[in-house]
């Protein structure tokens, strides 16, 4: 239920860009959710539904999600998280604080923690569209 | 592509009246009993306080304070449990207290990750112990959270002391307040600390002698609050 | 795009026999006076020795030593200038000691940087001074010097030997080798940290007391010699 | 005359990235180098020459440099660097060890030393091509 905290950052920040591109109504916005953090989709949806302010009260929410890449620094293996291999501790963990992945996950191939997230890691604003 | 979560990160903090990093380009210096004793005391006198400990890659709060077997709980949010009268918050619940190596781009995402998602609510004082060193924490610090204060930690050495110097040289550059410096592990009457201190325009806050019986009282809160040490950081108190 | 700097570091270590990493989770455990003491007493001893200060943000060695006035000299690289008999190498020398906020990646860059320009030439030993916590410096060494072998440093505190544990875990996790653990500033004549680590199948390397007058002998480097600081960092040098 | 040493590395990464393509021969490589480190490009160009091995004995070097451009993490402001805005020791600091321009250098707009180098910093191998 902590997405409703993640909702709560992209309802913000997307009010900041509608400001900067000086929107007086907001009609999509686009986010990206890294598969890493395992984001309740249906609960982020439901948050910003409720969460929705006046410039977003026809906004469509469009959320894609991204598989999460990781790369070793080591040997340069590149993989993808599975949820399935982490026991439900290590996997909520990181769901909160996705950078505790180097507590619980490993490289596969040659056993170091000293990997890279290069993609799938929590939650992005992309862009934003609306009327002026 | 942006990332929202600094855009939410003002709003955690509205209710939170004071930010004091307790800090020092040093590590050993006392920093983190010193956040965990400052912050038992801000809880007796009947503040309500907060303790972040940001030192993800070596956390020690919970030790000195002998905190096991609690959680967040999660509520539009997370919401650090209450431990000892401080509202509590560490890496440790999600990293089970094991080896957690973070490069400064880790440390940098999961401070901002935190910062973004805990929900401390009204406090008078959120305490932050820092890690050593001058490097992602204490920079995203300055960057995300501009009411933040830093309380600066030295001890007698010099080695010490120039990288006390340092961090000074850093904050006021910036214009970053600086509650003041303590100087802790004093094992005589030397006033040197004090006079460089003040020399570089600081408010020198609290000597605090050095104690070889502290170590027997980590992890006991009560006890920790009736060493001298305790007696000592209360004397900071009026200058926050 | 390939960052070249990589494929020259193994060229650089090839003729320098034993790459020794002081380091511990835990910052102010005395890794820099260890790290400065174990090079003289090593080249005392007659080997070739090379010091290379990596705690970036907080260098501290060139303090303990008393080295100011010296620049490496460019030769198709840089060579480190001899000084106490080691040859020494220290990003002050860029930095002027002023104040160098880096964040990890920084400080990851300006490793890969020295290790790729720096001519140590033929060394018995390379002696590397450790910045505190698990983070940037510490993963590219294991990374990138696959002989650098660990000597970790604790002192008798449950918050330093707790690092020390976690430290301990992601070496043997990646099979790098420990030299041992040295405990540092001993009180009294508790062999608690010397069965925890034999509990932890490391070896107890020395057993250093607190010494109230070590520091009068910070940037003295003949006195630092004399100190039974030293005669008992000299106890370490058989396990080598 | 450090170039020498950056000049080693370019071509054992060359060698490096040859092998890996199984290239018997290779004829040319290309450099990038960014302003940040003022590196004398008439240097490491004699240097790449005297370095060559018999793979690299029809090889040409090809040089582009990068302006250096920092951006501020705090205030997101852009600069181009400019060499001449700084005495020679800071100037010379930086050709050695680029990362201590965070000693050295400011952000213009809001004077945070906290800014990244987002182009121009070191010497990269772009390319190569050659012959099997
Ligand atoms: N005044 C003091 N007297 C005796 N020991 C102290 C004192 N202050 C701190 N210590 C001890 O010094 C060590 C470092 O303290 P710590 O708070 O972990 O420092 P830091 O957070 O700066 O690394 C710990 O073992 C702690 O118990
Ligand atoms: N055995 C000892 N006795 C007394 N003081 C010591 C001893 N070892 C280290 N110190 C002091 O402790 C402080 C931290 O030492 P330092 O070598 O800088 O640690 P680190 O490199 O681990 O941060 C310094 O002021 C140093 O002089
Ligand atoms: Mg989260
Ligand atoms: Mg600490
Ligand atoms: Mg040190
Ligand atoms: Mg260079
Ligand atoms: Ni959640
Ligand atoms: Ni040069
Ligand atoms: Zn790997
Ligand atoms: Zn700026």
């Amino acid at each position: 239920m902590h997405e409703w905290a993640l909702a709560e950052a992209v309802i913000a920040a997307a009010a900041e860009a509608a400001e900067k591109e000086r929107l007086k109504e907001i009609t999509e916005v686009w986010i990206k959710v890294g598969e890493l953090q395992q984001v309740e989709l249906d609960i982020l949806e439901f948050a910003l539904s409720q969460l929705k302010t006046d410039k977003f009260k026809n906004a469509k929410f469009k959320i894609a999600t991204a598989k999460a890449e990781l790369q070793c620094r080591v040997c340069g293996h590149k993989w993808v998280f599975n949820k399935e291999t982490l026991d439900k501790d290590a996997a909520e963990a990181i769901h909160f604080v996705p950078e505790v992945a180097h507590t619980y996950i490993k490289c596969p191939k040659c056993g170091s923690p000293d990997f890279e997230i290069i993609e799938g890691r929590g939650v992005w604003l992309e862009s934003i569209k609306g009327a002026k | 592509m942006v990332d929202p979560r600094v855009s939410i990160i003002d709003e955690r903090m509205r209710d939170i009246r004071k930010v004091i990093a307790v800090s020092s380009g040093k590590g050993g210096v006392g920093k983190s009993l010193i956040a965990s004793i400052l912050g038992l005391t801000l809880a007796k006198k009947g503040y309500k306080v907060g303790l972040f400990d940001l030192d993800f890659t070596s956390p020690s709060t919970h030790i000195i304070l002998g905190i096991e077997g609690v959680q967040p709980k999660e509520d539009k949010g997370i919401i650090p449990p209450k431990v000892h009268g401080l509202e509590y918050m560490s890496i440790v619940y999600y990293s089970r207290d094991q080896a957690t190596p973070l490069r400064g781009a880790d440390v940098s995402n999961a401070l901002i990750e935190l910062l973004s998602i805990t929900k401390w609510g009204k406090l008078d004082f959120l305490v932050l112990d820092m890690p050593p060193g001058i490097g992602d924490a204490t920079l995203d610090l300055i960057r995300l959270i501009k009411k933040a204060e830093f309380l600066i930690v030295t001890t007698p050495s010099q080695l010490a002391f120039e990288t006390v110097k340092k961090l000074a040289s850093l904050l006021n550059g910036l214009r970053v307040p600086i509650v003041g410096v303590v100087e802790n592990m004093k094992m005589n009457q030397s006033e040197t600390i004090r006079q460089q201190t003040q020399k570089l325009g600081l408010t020198y806050l609290s000597g605090i002698p050095y104690d070889p019986n502290i170590e027997k009282t980590i992890g006991k809160t009560n006890r920790l609050l009736d060493t001298r040490f305790a007696k000592k950081v209360e004397q900071i108190v009026p200058s926050l």
